[in-house]
């Protein structure tokens, strides 16, 4: 069925008696050629461009819940491309052209609004470096603009300029930058594929992982065996527990990140705003709530909740920077399971040694954004055997060969610090 | 030669008097702290007992009294306030003047410990923290050492640099708590 | 509708209050929301989507309809439940989300619209042309939604924030709350009882039946007139208590001065942070809803809410009543009103065996289908088995039975289990360590069960926290049984709201269904059922049962409902109190601030310390001016800089030195007493962590020096590595960074100057350079260290930090005298340029030792941090960027930080990018920008010409690639 | 969240620093190879159930610590410090 205003109205004027289900419930079939392991935001949407740019539908995503009720279904839904090392900048400037045309491509309104992203620096050291990541957005085709404080004050005049603990230089600002509603980015994913010949086959945990001479030959889950040649693992926040399926250690250590959502307001943020000197970084959503976010709560957990210090510390960025969200009140707080990889960045690679086991993890922070660039790329691989030349960077053993490790933070290979 | 002033670490800043609470500096002394080598805690208890009258703190007290006092301060660490340190310490520990690295102060008056509720994440309340009992804690951001030193008074340091928010933070906490009796 | 002699409000004490626009009257101890119904007002809110007129709907807080913006201004509050808010003189309320007014809002043509406004509708449409999102469809959207608005202006409230400590924390302060309290209190434990009412009692404020032969309420009040007098309680008034965390921690928001004209000082809300041992949760239940068509007008309302406004506020909200229930509790509600004369229109149960009465009509079997009226209810249109009725009314009464309060003990990922028996959800033990449930949150709905589990929980509390107790005896209380009949939505057309907040109706969910969102947690996402200010609290469990029923699954095959904190909203600047402003951060400062300040120096943030950038002198209008002029000062005469801001580490013990050739890359441990040494420090991963010099005090005390910025960092690093790696060591690190205040001397006439200033005698031989230890200045004992981070011949001067002040001014007086003065950080950082020295803004953490040139010191003799991984392939070789300066060379002379460098000729691309600048600066020495910065395999490229672009700025420079020293290469300067 | 410090006792978690997995406390031999200081380094186990980590009480008495947790839950089963762990590891 295609979505159109024109259907919304002849619908609502038959009593919406017309609408189908947006996606088929499949039953899992004993073989496949691909299996995606993780009905999340980047299992659907590699599952879809197998389907759209390789032809490949006989393929099953396998999701232990409800499809989207990962990390794509908990966040602060901030879509942006201003990375600045080599690898990053390549696929997330991909990833932001693919949403530029996500809805149309998927028939879906996923309400990416690109009402623009200000990051704040608060000395010149961190102007500099953020001249030096606006130079390298600039560099990949994408858009930059340096603004000085009073710039700063004119999309923002209302960010406390005077008293502030940390006085606001200026920000750089990415007009590209913005949001985008992030349920429906894994709704039409799912739509997408299923339309597609997908099995999209919900609450099926994979418990194990067959594998025979280094060869991959399916799967076990919580409905049977499943027969398959090629098999993706892409269920981040759960990347180790299903890589130990298949004998393997990864680079990632799991934490929590904290986001939160206030009650409805009328508009009173139009951009999304990330403050220099402690994280935190806010957006206003369609429906009116403030959604925030800051830093991770640091320590390793799968409890997808936080505690009070990080949350405190998160509003107390908030009252620094813009005292005039002081009376609002946050509604529900919530915590999303982030692999944190050594050097920040993430993984979409084979996994060495085994034959037809892929894995896509390791996404930090920056899953949701990517959502679509990774199930391209992914795709790609899991199609081809070889990398998309926008992910080629971002292989496993880069940690123990130190060749092309892309640490944006320069924090380390400490992981819960990126 | 003319000498060189000397100015305290509260200096302007210092003292308060709300409703009853009062912040005052405390009178500046030598501050030592003792770090004890491998195997000397014992032998070093005994010289600080012989030449300072107190016997080394166990973690979380301070020994000794106003003007000669050994406050815990951490891992393997005592600060000695107010002697100069005997020579003989040197020999079982590392000694380091700390006298200008802290902003010292006192707060007391019925309430102190509502005072320090709203900055500090520790268990006050009186049976629970006795006076000679003393704590490394943070009061808001700033890491500090908080030593119960009377019924109704506290002996708070924070690094000296940090004085001036440290001296404003118990400002507004005792006014805040004065405002509540008020109503 | 006030009635006479009813209600716990204050009657002697009238005070008067706005609401839009209007005055009106109440007494002490009314909320907005009895206030208003009291005044005959029934349109007090708008809804969400569909913009209709809402009125009071519940008495607690999870109203959700009664949502009004409190106080104009900068401290206006939106989104204020007019159910909790207490009125005080000259209260401010206004309605919101409504425009041009309450009774005439525009965009109530939503409710027209509304078959093309369900469930996920935005999802279908909007797409095209593909630029009207951001510039049309979106800001349409956007105004609309939302409820309250924000002032746009700074908080003008002070916000609080205090830890509290106890033995057992009651949260919810109704008769099981109470009496657990009490129990806990009277064995001597320490207890604090929160509620978030302004008056304990819970229920029993808002009905009639007795405890202990008292009116509930008095009961309530013995209670707590008896913990008040206790030193081991704490009562906590208008406390929510909003989350359950780890080991005990619970937050609580206090509404301390919402409800009062005059605040005295205090702050508007205090954020607690409550250490318990051991908890009870007695937050009691919330009456529940029951769908049917048009079930939002103004005057249909919970029928616990109308007893409370009954018997608490002395209240009828309306002169004809009618209940629609399917359990025994909601009768008491006709009971009560016709106790104090309120006429009952019609009593209707859905269920066929119900209590009796002779005071109204009561119709078994029956169901309310429809109501009507326009800005409220007039009259309700129900059904029997014998057809369909219409009665006149103006207040309907509902209830659908009740939900325990059990959101707490889901904060910590539990679910809840299904109850047959009461139709709900109930705590399942133990999903909250240490938090045991009494009363209602847990199912059991009479006053009776709630005192007998209120006394078991506190037992149970008690046991396991060691402490005796005595027997209590617990009163006499009602204990009627509580019998309820499921009905969730009543058939037949048209919309009967669920989530009222958001307008989700019975509809919406159940195409929700067919659409294939048929997990609750899609159909939740899909609907936004429990997203609206009440959290689901009124909707939740009848959408699941819709739910249920739409996807033919019972209801707990399709799933349990669950809740996040906080259990009410929380402000922003409650939670982040004592941030706003200066607050965020403690601020450093150092002991030459003032001096500094006095002479008009712009003082910047150099993490949580703060610099001088520059020292303008008469005449100089830009930063620049000064900037040169301090450079050349330093080259040719003398500078004074305060270093003191930089990390200072006494290391002492007989291994200190085989600890720092560990820490180190370098060796240490060879350093002779009273030299001074600069050392590399790499992370783990073999990547450059910090650098500094370290000087050799005695055989077994060093004094290591960091950058600023890696002060606490390296601290802790030291620390780990002592404590983790090597525990063997004889070693211990203290900071001493606040002991000393530590002046850069620098330049040419610095020697003159110190020998003026101290006794001893300054050459190369007492201090050569690299030397260091004590000196007398003045008669004070300090530091002098002869090291450079200027090239120039210089020292580092330190005395405890009581004497920086005097001696920042007596060094500046003295420099003056010799044509010299002070220099603040930017001199510094060209001074530093010009000689190459690196900065955090060149070892920005993906630099290795090899990236600027340094491998060398990376001692082959032994091991230490971070050698192993700088091995790797990848963080060496011609591949990596390497540390280079930059002149330019073209007729652009401007360098900028932050660009990058690309091949002479080559598009200013991501695949050409080459490298990148950090540090530029005009140097007034060598007339001309110089710049630093990382260059692909550039050391072994200087000489060649590369492009430097700059597209935020505009800028594309030719520069030639150099030796990342400029200046004074051989070093002569600084030894002479 | 609150830990306790085996020197000061319980302690609220705004005190202490997290660093991650307690395998730090067993640092390879600089010729172990690359892989062995890979996956000391970088590979985890990261169990979803109970794990040994490693905290420093920073705002407080500067100890680190090795403390035995359950990811899953967050409740805390031990705590010691590290320089005793690492005596009794070697």
């Amino acid at each position: 069925m295609r979505f159109s205003g024109w259907k919304v109205i002849k619908e609502g004027l038959t009593g919406n008696r017309g609408w189908s289900a947006h996606w088929r419930d499949a039953q899992p079939k004993p073989e496949y050629d691909m299996v995606i392991i993780g009905g999340g935001g980047h299992g659907l949407s590699t599952a879809y461009y197998l389907a759209k740019n390789h032809g490949m539908t006989n393929i099953a995503v396998l999701e232990k819940g409800y499809l989207g009720g990962g990390n794509v279904g908990r966040n602060t839904t901030i879509v942006r491309a201003n990375y600045f090392l080599q690898g990053n900048s390549e696929f997330y400037s991909h990833s932001l052209k693919l949403w530029e045309g996500l809805e149309e491509d998927l028939n879906y309104n996923v309400m990416h609004s690109q009402r623009g992203l200000i990051n704040l620096f608060h000395s010149d050291g961190q102007r500099d470096a953020f001249a030096r990541r606006g130079n390298m957005m600039v560099n990949q085709g994408d858009d930059a603009i340096l603004l000085d404080r009073d710039g700063v004050r004119k999309h923002l005049p209302y960010l406390d300029f005077e008293q502030t603990r940390f006085p606001i230089y200026g920000g750089l600002y990415h007009p590209r930058g913005g949001t985008a509603r992030h349920d429906a980015v894994a709704w039409g994913y799912a739509r997408g594929a299923s339309d597609r010949g997908v099995d999209l086959v919900q609450n099926c945990e994979v418990t194990g992982i067959d594998i025979e001479n280094g060869v991959v030959k399916g799967v076990q889950t919580t409905r049977g065996a499943i027969r398959a040649k090629k098999v993706g693992i892409i269920v981040a926040g759960r990347s180790g527990q299903v890589a130990a399926m298949a004998g393997r250690r990864l680079p990632i250590e799991s934490h929590i990140l904290q986001a939160f959502v206030t009650e409805g307001l009328k508009p009173v943020i139009d951009h999304v705003i990330s403050f220099g000197m402690g994280h935190f970084y806010i957006s206003q959503s369609d429906k009116g709530g403030l959604v925030f976010g800051g830093d991770l709560d640091f320590y390793a957990s799968y409890a997808q909740r936080g505690n009070l210090p990080m949350k405190e510390h998160v509003m107390e960025a908030g009252m620094t920077l813009m005292p005039m969200i002081g009376k609002a009140k946050v509604l529900r707080s919530w915590g999303g399971i982030m692999d944190m990889t050594p050097d920040g960045s993430p993984i979409i690679d084979k996994m060495e040694g085994i034959d037809g086991l892929y894995i896509d993890c390791g996404w930090n922070y920056g899953g949701f954004k990517a959502v679509p660039a990774s199930g391209w790329c992914m795709a790609h691989l899991m199609a081809t055997d070889r990398p998309h030349e926008v992910a080629a960077k971002y292989r496993l053993d880069r940690f123990r060969t130190g060749i092309g490790i892309m640490d944006e933070e320069g924090t380390g290979s400490q992981h819960n610090l990126h | 030669m003319a000498e060189l002033l000397a100015k305290s670490p509260c200096e302007g800043l210092l003292p308060k008097e709300v409703d009853g609470l009062t912040l005052s500096e405390a009178k500046r002394a030598t501050m030592t702290s003792l770090s004890p080598y491998r195997g000397q805690e014992a032998v070093l208890s005994d010289v600080l007992k012989t030449e300072h009258g107190m016997a080394l703190p166990r973690p979380n007290r301070s020994a000794g009294k106003e003007g000669a006092r050994a406050v815990w301060f951490g891992q393997r660490q005592v600060m000695l306030i107010g002697p100069d340190p005997a020579v003989s310490l040197a020999d079982h520990a590392a000694l380091t003047d700390q006298s200008d690295a802290w902003a010292v102060v006192l707060l007391e008056g019925e309430g102190a410990e509502d005072v320090l509720a709203r900055l500090v994440p520790l268990d006050l309340r009186r049976e629970h923290f006795k006076k000679g009992h003393t704590a490394r804690s943070q009061l808001q951001h700033m890491m500090v050492s908080i030593t119960r030193v009377g019924d109704a008074r506290f002996q708070i340091m924070a690094f000296r640099s940090m004085a001036k928010t440290l001296v404003h933070e118990l400002e507004i906490a005792m006014k805040g708590v004065a405002a509540r009796r008020a109503s | 509708m006030r009635i006479a002699g009813k209600g716990l409000v204050d009657r002697q004490a009238p005070v008067s209050f706005r609401f839009d626009g209007h005055t009106y009257q109440g007494f002490a101890g009314d909320t907005l929301a009895s206030a208003l119904l009291a005044n005959d007002i029934r349109v007090v809110a708008r809804s969400f989507k569909y913009h209709r007129p809402r009125g009071v709907m519940g008495a607690g807080s999870e109203e959700a309809n009664a949502l009004v913006t409190i106080g104009s201004g900068a401290a206006q509050d939106p989104n204020v439940r007019a159910t909790v808010q207490e009125i005080y003189e000259g209260l401010e309320a206004r309605p919101q989300n409504c425009w041009p007014s309450l009774t005439v809002d525009l965009l109530s043509v939503n409710d027209l619209a509304a078959p093309f406004l369900g469930a996920g509708f935005y999802y279908k449409t909007f797409m095209w042309p593909r630029a009207f999102w951001e510039k049309l469809y979106e800001p349409v959207i956007r105004r609309s939604a939302g409820l309250g608005a924000l002032s746009h202006q700074h908080n003008p409230d002070a916000y609080e924030k205090a830890f509290a400590f106890c033995d057992l924390l009651v949260i919810g302060g109704g008769p099981a709350g109470l009496i657990a309290a009490l129990t806990a209190a009277r064995a001597g434990a320490d207890v604090i009882l929160a509620d978030e009412d302004s008056l304990f009692g819970g229920r029993l404020n808002g009905d009639v039946e007795t405890v202990g032969g008292m009116p509930g309420a008095e009961w309530a009040q013995s209670i707590v007139d008896e913990l008040e007098a206790m030193p081991n309680v704490r009562l906590m008034r208008r406390t929510t208590v909003t989350g359950a965390y780890d080991q005990g921690t619970y937050g609580a928001l206090e509404r301390v001065a919402h409800h009062l004209a005059d605040r005295g000082g205090q702050p508007l809300e205090c954020f607690w942070r409550i250490v318990a041992r051991r908890a009870i949760l007695c937050a009691g239940a919330i009456e529940r809803p029951i769908a049917f068509r048009n079930n939002d007008r103004p005057g249909i309302m919970t029928a616990s809410a109308v007893r409370t406004y009954l018997n608490r506020y002395g209240v009828a909200p309306g002169r004809r009543i009618t209940l629609f229930a399917n359990n025994d509790d909601a009768h008491r509600t006709a009971r009560d009103l016709v106790d104090a004369g309120v006429h009952i229109a019609a009593v209707f149960d859905s269920r066929r065996d119900v209590p009796e009465s002779n005071a109204y009509p009561i119709y078994r079997g029956a169901e309310v289908c429809n109501t009507s009226g326009r800005r409220g209810l007039e009259s309700v249109t129900f059904r029997t088995a014998s057809g369909e009725d219409k009665v006149e009314t103006d207040c309907l009464a509902v209830s659908g039975g009740w939900n325990p309060s059990l959101h707490l003990t889901c904060h910590m990922n539990g679910r809840p289990q299904w109850s047959e028996a009461i139709q709900s959800f109930v705590p399942v033990e133990g999903m909250v360590p240490g938090l045991d449930t009494a009363g209602a949150c847990r199912g059991t709905l009479t006053t009776h069960g709630a005192l007998q589990e209120g006394v078991a929980a506190a037992q149970v509390a008690l046991e396991a926290l060691g402490i005796a107790f005595d027997k209590i005896d617990i009163p006499e209380a009602e204990d009627a049984p509580y019998r309820v009949s499921p009905l969730w939505a009543v058939a037949g057309k048209g919309r009967a709201w669920l989530d009222f907040q958001n307008d989700v109706t019975v509809k919406d969910v159940k195409q929700a269904a067919k659409e294939n969102f048929a997990s609750v947690e899609h159909m939740k996402r899909y609907t936004t059922q429990g997203m609206s200010p009440d959290q689901g609290k009124n909707s939740n469990v009848a959408a699941l049962a819709v739910l249920a029923d739409a996807t033919g699954r019972g209801i707990p095959e399709t799933g349990t409902t669950t809740f996040r904190p906080p259990f009410v909203p929380v402000s922003i600047a409650a939670m982040g109190a004592g941030a706003q402003g200066a607050g965020f951060a403690p601020q450093r400062f150092t002991t030459s601030h003032a001096a500094s300040v006095e002479r008009g120096a712009p003082m910047i943030e150099a993490g949580l310390w703060y610099r001088p950038s520059y020292f303008p002198a008469p005449g100089e209008t830009t930063w620049r001016q000064s900037c040169d002029r301090e450079v050349n000062m330093v080259r040719n005469a003398v500078g004074v800089c305060d270093v003191s801001t930089l990390g200072k580490i006494d290391i002492q013990g007989p291994d200190a030195g085989a600890f720092l050739d560990f820490v180190y890359t370098n060796m240490f441990s060879t350093l002779k007493v009273g030299r001074t040494r600069y050392g590399l420090m790499l992370r783990e991963d073999g990547t450059v962590m910090d650098d500094g010099t370290t000087a050799r005090l005695g055989e077994t005390h060093f004094v290591m020096t960091t950058t600023t910025a890696a002060a606490g960092p390296v601290m802790r690093h030291l620390e780990y590595v002592h404590q983790c790696l090597c525990p063997e060591l004889d070693v211990s690190m203290i900071s001493v960074t606040e002991q000393w205040a530590q002046f850069a001397v620098a330049g040419p006439q610095s020697r003159a100057l110190l020998n003026a200033l101290v006794d001893e005698d300054i050459n190369d031989d007492t201090w050569p350079f690299m030397g260091c230890g004590d000196i007398i200045i003045q008669g004070v004992r300090g530091r002098l260290f002869r090291i450079s981070f200027s090239g120039e011949h210089a020292y580092e001067i330190a005395v405890p930090s009581r004497f920086g002040n005097g001696l920042f001014r007596e060094l500046t007086a003295r420099a003056e005298a010799l044509g010299g003065g002070l220099y603040g950080m930017e001199a510094l950082n060209v001074l530093r340029i010009e000689k190459g020295f690196i900065t955090h803004a060149e070892i920005h953490g993906r630099v290795t030792a090899f990236d600027i040139g340094m491998e060398r010191m990376v001692s082959q003799k032994k091991d230490c941090i971070g050698k192993t991984m700088s091995e790797r392939p990848g963080l060496n070789g011609p591949e990596r960027e390497q540390l280079v300066g930059l002149k330019p060379i073209g007729p652009v002379k401007q360098l900028t930080a932050g660009a990058h460098l690309f091949e002479k000729g080559a598009a200013p691309t991501r695949e050409n990018a080459q490298g990148y600048t950090t540090s530029v600066g005009f140097s007034p020495t060598l007339d001309g920008f110089l710049g630093l910065g990382f260059l692909r395999n550039g050391r072994a490229r200087h000489g060649e010409e590369v492009m430097m672009v700059d597209h935020l700025r505009n800028l594309t420079t030719r520069c030639k690639v150099c030796d990342p020293v400029f200046f004074d290469p051989e070093g002569g300067r600084v030894r002479g | 969240m609150r830990l306790t410090c085996p020197v000061c006792g319980e302690r609220d978690r705004r005190e202490f620093y997290y660093m991650g997995d307690a395998v730090a406390l067993r640092r390879p031999d600089p010729e172990a190879g690359d892989a062995v200081w890979d996956d000391y380094l970088h590979n985890r186990d990261n169990p979803a159930g109970v794990t040994r980590d490693l905290w420093q009480h920073e705002g407080g008495c500067g100890a680190w610590i090795v403390v035995t947790r359950n990811t899953m839950t967050h409740e805390v089963l031990e705590t010691a410090l590290a320089s005793d762990v690492k005596g009794s590891v070697g």
